[in-house]
């Protein structure tokens, strides 16, 4: 058979098309690939399914042994979050189209280009800044970028860092800002907020979360950046948008750079497979020039009123000057800022308020409710949470063990006595009332 | 369609979805973190919302849509829509990843299994599959560089990296980040890298070599195995970058030629969707030596169940959330499984043979060229300079003409050392009959050229918009890179 | 694009999948029943197979494009996308209809619960889901009125059926072929059905009324209930077309007027999509004494759980193979619940309120008229009458250059009862702003007509194809159903 | 909230709206309604769930009380068929524009009228007929048309049909058939196929399946064929068209009119939704003139070489005559029709006759297998089967209910003792042999 994934494999196109080449074999085509470096024998992989229902079902074996969380009630976030994916998002995002393709010019793709403009656009209404990148790849990459173009902008080579942050993201930032960066942590105090610190003339920025890693909010970010901006240093904030229909945008505070991971707003959590992250600034020329990533502007075309797109200061970019560029810019994330931008618009001002809205009042009822279970101690209750709060359960292995036997994930494990718990608009009230209460029962 | 920017669409009220009312007691945010205005979203209802990106969908020609060669070295073929099915499925889509070990197992099990698929491909030891992206893997492949010359008391000494001006903009750039400084191996008259240059180069501070190969010219270099040679001979480390493996898929590997590292695009040679720019994947292969320094965590298989190994105290850590993006890698995974150790050959074989082919039809239209001879495996850069000559239209203008005719057409990263160059990649997707087609566009661009070059510069005349005048799109009084922007510079 | 016919495409020797072999002895077929040669299939790979088709629906005008408001009496409605996922789900999609009762209690549950909200929307006592469309619904429900007259010895008495000009040609149709005469009543001075007419048609041999209401010029008759008296005063039945029921849910039911059946389309007031025509889905309701004639099997519930039950001995029996068009069913049962009763009502007032919108817009332009006044609930049909006379151009002309702007355009069925006709029905899914840019492309198509008629007769200048000459389709010598029959008549 | 569905339900639009149009409410448009006629009260109906991720979860409940037939091991067919289902197929049928297409005309939807043309040709090819019709409803509806057709274009009322018809269908045509047209039933020999019968001057057709409800090929058909022509009557045969890339088309056998579910074709089981009708004949007026359904074909454009489509011989259809047109005709399954298409083109020749013999083969294979399990008999094991058989097994119902514990559902239900057992190219050798092992394992 010829494989339906090769056209023309077919022995007599291929024949043909040899003959118009006038080659004997394909094997003249690889003439510079000397004997020694050949591989001689077939690979030695598995053999090949190629009737395409025999591969529905090898898959769907493989798949049949995970337990997702549709069927377990999750509440692990953690910086993956189980918020609804609306129908429309997937719709657009698995239209053919814009699923296969890639970096076509402005003609070609107008589409595209104004669909991660409109992206772009709504994120800069969302954090209240005018320059937004196309995204790069997760949230971890935004902040390692924005703290390179912090200290490339302020000349400066040390960054305070929250120690609210997530440990993985951490181990991030250290191997990306090496060799030249150097990191500080800013401690937590009792209410889960940064604690007070100073800052010298080495400071290149100041980088908090928001919420942070233990779902609290700052509110003394105004401050913070007062004091920052006072040594001429940048407030660097990693956002979580998903918030900021009720927070107010880090910008609003003193923030310079903001950024973070756009997974929340459309995005199924997907093993870990749905992050891009999103950095942004006011449109100061020499903030802009430290933006590795690809910016899309609108611009005119010989038709009055037509807009057409194309790429803002790209004589800044790795593909312009190799080495010279900022940093480097690849394929990253387009498709996920699409779907944020489909997400924002399906939400609106009303939509995201909401949304908000119920996350903070849900996450406070699960917080109320398992601090009441004897044994369970929430951390930072008097902090302003939003989606997340940790909690001192004894054993955390041993209670997560028992409750998977519920069927339930209850919560991130921070360390051997703590856990991270998620409450999002999926949660509703009965779902936390499941979670309490088999909390209650295994350790009755 | 003439599709409005979606902020003008927007009318006050309007609601697109809605959201679960909380049910339990609200909290009343402090006045410090409290948001005063709300959002300027737009206001749609689901249907306006749907139409707006269902139009812009057929605004963007995908692989789907396109006889996609025109986009060389970025390997753009069929992603199988069979694939996209078992990654929409809840059981991948709905899986967050930290769940307990046991209820992950499928997903372990594709990872490893997949791991063992590319270490196979490459004939290297293991395989991370962590890196967001092709540039990423690059970036991670330097981490696990610096962080060996590191572990033998050699990181200050080995400040070197080597590359070369048709490998990916990306192996420079991220050799330079991560603190090196980077020498570029121009071509010689051969079209190869320039071994002479090599030795020059290489000597104590050398940390590693970064090359593409065959590169983004399309011609592989003979001597690749010199090159890794020289390189092992002072102490440094040679990364192979297969963005463009599709030609030599069971043909040669890393492994063979010596290589040290290697790094694949999952989106690119396996099949993977381009999405639009992204999310990609990329895989980074290391040989036994380097293992120690793979980001963590790696998926490890005890003969009975699947488990993450966090335990590496030489790992480079996280690159990334969590262990990679996983569609991609159950996409690649499955397309693999469809072809096996012959399918791949054929996919190698035919890629080869179609670009071959496209190329003896674009060396027949007059004023196309292709420097340093014939030889190629899976792409050509071509040169549109005799062209340019006899009538003044740049390689630019031909491609912004062929997008008239429903195609993709790509010159090339800057710098130009190709004059007035184009880049075409036919991979194994595509029929004789397209290949056909599209040199016939081609051809006929360039009749037009020669007759009518004006209007060839005029061009597009079947596109969305018009001709795009970009000189604001770097001029800051005037740029704007968001809607925000654009209302306050040019409607307030 | 310029898509060739798909035998065009093909090339010998090319697959677009794989099928598994059998693994087991062959079968040797005898003579007798072996094909001979093998069928003229195209060969394609599976790219090209994609791609042929994704241009082709790129070339299809659906909801989820264009501003659908120009196919009146379909009731072009937004069809959530949220519903979609449902059916595709495979607890939906992979469901066998004679699975054991105990393994398909959700999708029983949905049906079950679905009979009792349109149970509750018509006011009748029990509805079937099982017929295919609107009109399966209504030659379900003539199945039915024979069934019941034969079952009181009046089967071979009451020959007649009485409808209306106005009403769908499905009744007509439908009455025929279950073997009436039918009658049909024309429309007085004021549009509504001749009550007169009525008055002189009805008698011992009336079975039943078959009528819409509002018709599908969007007039609602007032005297409705005076019709269904006068039909049950001979001992007819009326029966009630509420394929137009947009809008008036919530605000009147067949069981107000009297009625003893009806019928909908969930394709039409309940969302679901159109599917370039079906499969859609009907539903019969009855009143209390016509239950016993229902097809089967009904879906039940004791309680605990939910079964069929086939053991109904007056049923008409099956009308189609199963229990319905599940994915419909499903769908609009989702799109019920994500509205309520209030929402419901605000479908059928918004609907109304755009109808009437649009129809203000429609009758500023000169050369527009609707016939009978402006009472219209939620579509109208409208006449070019004046606009012909003036310009020469035909409402099918005008319906052809629409299409170069991108929408819809209907005229009405056969036969043309209103000159000149069109008819839209804006439903409640389009916005203000979508029913002002539908109207003012009609008023620029009929200033267009005024100025230069032979340039809007040659349209279509925008569309994929070029104005078709439709001569050959009514000739046996030369019209062409298929493929097979072009090539014989016309290629060899 | 204004609901997303009714964008002009947003109070400030609607009394924008009332007022150019110069009303004071809503309620003035209903003014024709009289108060008689109005309901007074909300419909009585369950509060809406107006968030879409409570949609969801509320519609996850309800499907997850239904076991589908990839977590059971289903041997069910008996007209409704679980073979695969490209996913090429899912992906065109789910594109939006053919999903929400509908009537329009051959300028908007050209590639509607162009991927429905090119299925009625596929068919056409695969049948060896020149008309084939735009998909009525299902198969039932198909058979009922088909034998209409053969009464009025004989002008008989009699028509003689196989006894291996399922229930539902013989039904369906009892009640579509009525008044005017009287069915004789042709009883079924020991092998399966039809027994001898007499055909007289008032036959309008002899009806055969194709393969029939037992899964027999009919191997005969040529000399029925003649029997029926030899007295003026059709031949009508209702045909699988998934067994035709083996078997061979009944036109080449002497049928007159075939007809049949398309089911087969692409489209999943989907509890019985998954039905289109088809009907073809050769190209003869007289019998063109009895089709009720539409029938697409090409038509030249002002431009040459160019296709453009169009209905043939519309002035037959209800559409244009009204009560004086064939039958009626109205939206039926067009869709259905298009994916068919897809899949035929996907298939190409090849791939329907390897179908085909991995069919026949496996059926066979299960047969024996089945056969030989003590206490099961096949019936008519002499006959050629395509993908299904009966089994007698003693108490049928016992049997279904001890196997449904195995999670497999083993066959339908013909009557008290007989089970129809359906096998295709999804039922791997293992997948039988687990059959049969479980089998032997309740009846042990």
């Amino acid at each position: 058979m010829t494989h339906p994934y090769i056209p023309n494999a077919e022995p007599a196109v291929r024949a043909e098309m040899l003959a118009a080449i006038g080659v004997e074999s394909v094997e003249d085509f690889y003439a510079d690939i000397p004997a020694a470096l050949r591989l001689n024998r077939p690979l030695d992989l598995p053999a090949p399914i190629t009737s395409e229902h025999e591969l529905v079902r090898h898959m769907g074996a493989l798949l049949g042994r995970n337990t997702d969380t549709t069927e377990a009630l999750s509440f692990l976030g953690g910086g993956c979050y189980p918020h609804h994916v609306p129908a429309v998002c997937d719709e657009v995002n698995s239209r053919g189209e814009f699923l296969t393709a890639y970096a076509g010019e402005p003609y070609e793709d107008h589409g595209r280009f104004q669909a991660i403009f409109e992206y772009v656009s709504m994120m800069a209404e969302l954090l209240e800044m005018d320059v937004v990148n196309v995204p790069t790849y997760d949230g971890f990459q935004a902040s390692g970028t924005a703290l390179r173009m912090a200290a490339r902008y302020t000349g400066r080579r040390t960054v305070l860092v929250t120690a609210a942050i997530g440990a993985d993201k951490l181990s991030k930032l250290h191997d990306f800002l090496a060799p030249d960066i150097e990191i500080t942590m800013i401690p937590v105090t009792e209410t889960g907020e940064a604690a007070a610190f100073t800052v010298d003339d080495t400071v290149a920025a100041v980088y908090l979360e928001y919420p942070n890693a233990y779902g609290v909010v700052e509110t003394r970010m105004a401050e913070i950046a007062e004091l920052a901006h006072a040594r001429g240093a940048l407030l660097v904030v990693s956002a979580d948008p998903i918030a900021l229909g009720v927070l107010a945008p880090p910008a609003t505070l003193g923030a310079d750079i903001v950024c973070g991971d756009i997974q929340s707003l459309g995005m199924h959590q997907s093993y870990g497979g749905g992050h891009a992250g999103y950095i942004a600034t006011r449109d100061e020329p020499r903030l802009v020039a430290e933006f590795p990533s690809r910016l899309f502007g609108i611009a005119p075309t010989a038709v009055p009123g037509e807009y057409g797109f194309g790429d803002v200061f790209y004589d800044r970019t790795s593909f312009a000057l190799r080495e010279e560029g900022k940093e480097w810019v690849g394929t990253a994330a387009s498709l996920w800022g699409i779907t944020a931008g489909v997400y924002l618009a399906l939400m609106g001002p009303e939509g995201m308020r909401e949304l908000g809205e119920t996350v903070l009042a849900r996450t406070r009822y699960a917080m109320d409710e398992l601090g009441a279970v004897p044994g369970v101690r929430v951390l930072h209750p008097e902090g302003v949470h939003f989606r997340e709060f940790a909690v001192e359960v004894g054993d955390a292995d041993a209670l997560l063990t028992a409750l998977r036997a519920h069927d339930i994930f209850a919560g991130v494990r921070l360390d051997a006595g703590t856990l991270l718990v998620c409450v999002t608009e999926r949660h509703s009230k009965d779902d936390i009332d499941t979670l309490v209460r088999a909390v209650r029962e295994v350790r009755g | 369609w003439d599709e409005p920017i979606i902020f003008e669409l927007s009318s006050p009220g309007r609601r697109g979805i809605g959201v679960p009312e909380a049910g339990v007691p609200a909290v009343e945010l402090p006045a410090a973190v409290r948001r005063q205005a709300p959002p300027a979203l737009p206001e749609m209802s689901q249907l306006h919302v749907l139409r707006h990106y269902v139009r812009l969908s057929q605004e963007t020609l995908g692989v789907d849509v396109n006889i996609a060669v025109g986009q060389g070295t970025c390997t753009m073929k069929y992603s199988p829509k069979v694939n996209d099915r078992f990654v929409s499925d809840t059981r991948i889509a709905e899986l967050h990843p930290a769940q307990p070990e046991d209820s992950v197992q499928g997903v372990l099990e594709i990872y490893w299994r997949m791991e063992r698929m590319l270490a196979e491909i490459s004939g290297l030891h293991r395989v991370s599959l962590q890196p967001n992206s092709g540039s990423a893997a690059i970036y991670t492949n330097i981490a696990m560089i610096r962080a060996y010359h590191a572990s033998r008391g050699e990181g200050e000494q080995r400040d070197q990296v080597i590359t070369t001006m048709f490998s990916h903009p990306s192996n420079a750039a991220c050799a330079k980040l991560a603190g090196y400084e980077v020498i570029t191996l121009m071509p010689d008259a051969e079209g190869h890298p320039d071994i002479e240059a090599l030795r020059a180069a290489v000597g104590p501070r050398t940390a590693a070599l970064m090359i593409t190969n065959p590169e983004d010219t399309g011609i592989y270099n003979p001597r690749i195995a010199e090159f890794v040679e020289l390189v092992h001979g002072v102490g440094g480390l040679a990364c192979y970058d297969q963005a463009n493996a599709n030609g030599i898929l069971g043909i040669t590997r890393a492994a063979e030629a010596g290589f040290d590292l290697c790094h694949f695009n999952l989106h690119k040679t396996f099949s993977t969707p381009h999405m639009c720019g992204g999310p990609a994947a990329g895989a980074s292969g290391v040989a036994e030596k380097l293992v120690p320094f793979l980001p963590g965590p790696t998926v490890e298989f005890d003969g009975e169940r699947y488990f993450l190994d966090a335990d590496r105290p030489q790992s480079i850590g996280k690159v990334r959330p969590y262990l990679g993006v996983t569609q991609n890698v159950v996409r690649a995974y499955a397309w693999i499984m469809a072809l096996g150790a012959e399918g791949l050959r054929q996919v190698a074989e035919t890629a080869v043979l179609n670009n071959n082919y496209l190329q003896h039809k674009i060396l027949q239209i007059r004023g196309a060229s292709a420097p340093w001879g014939r030889r190629r495996l899976e792409q050509v850069r071509y040169s549109w300079e005799e062209l340019y000559e006899e009538t003044g239209v740049h390689s630019e203008d031909i491609g912004v003409r062929a997008a008239d005719f429903g195609v993709h057409y790509w010159t090339s990263h800057h710098p130009y050392l190709v004059p007035e160059p184009f880049t075409l990649e036919p991979t194994e997707s595509y029929s004789k009959e397209d290949l056909d087609e599209y040199a016939a566009i081609l051809a006929h661009v360039a009749e037009e050229a020669r007759t009518d070059p004006e209007f060839v510069k005029g061009a597009p005349y079947n596109s969305t918009v018009h001709k795009i005048d970009p000189t604001c799109l770097d001029d800051p009084e005037q740029w704007a890179p968001t809607w925000r922007a654009y209302v306050r510079k040019h409607l307030s």
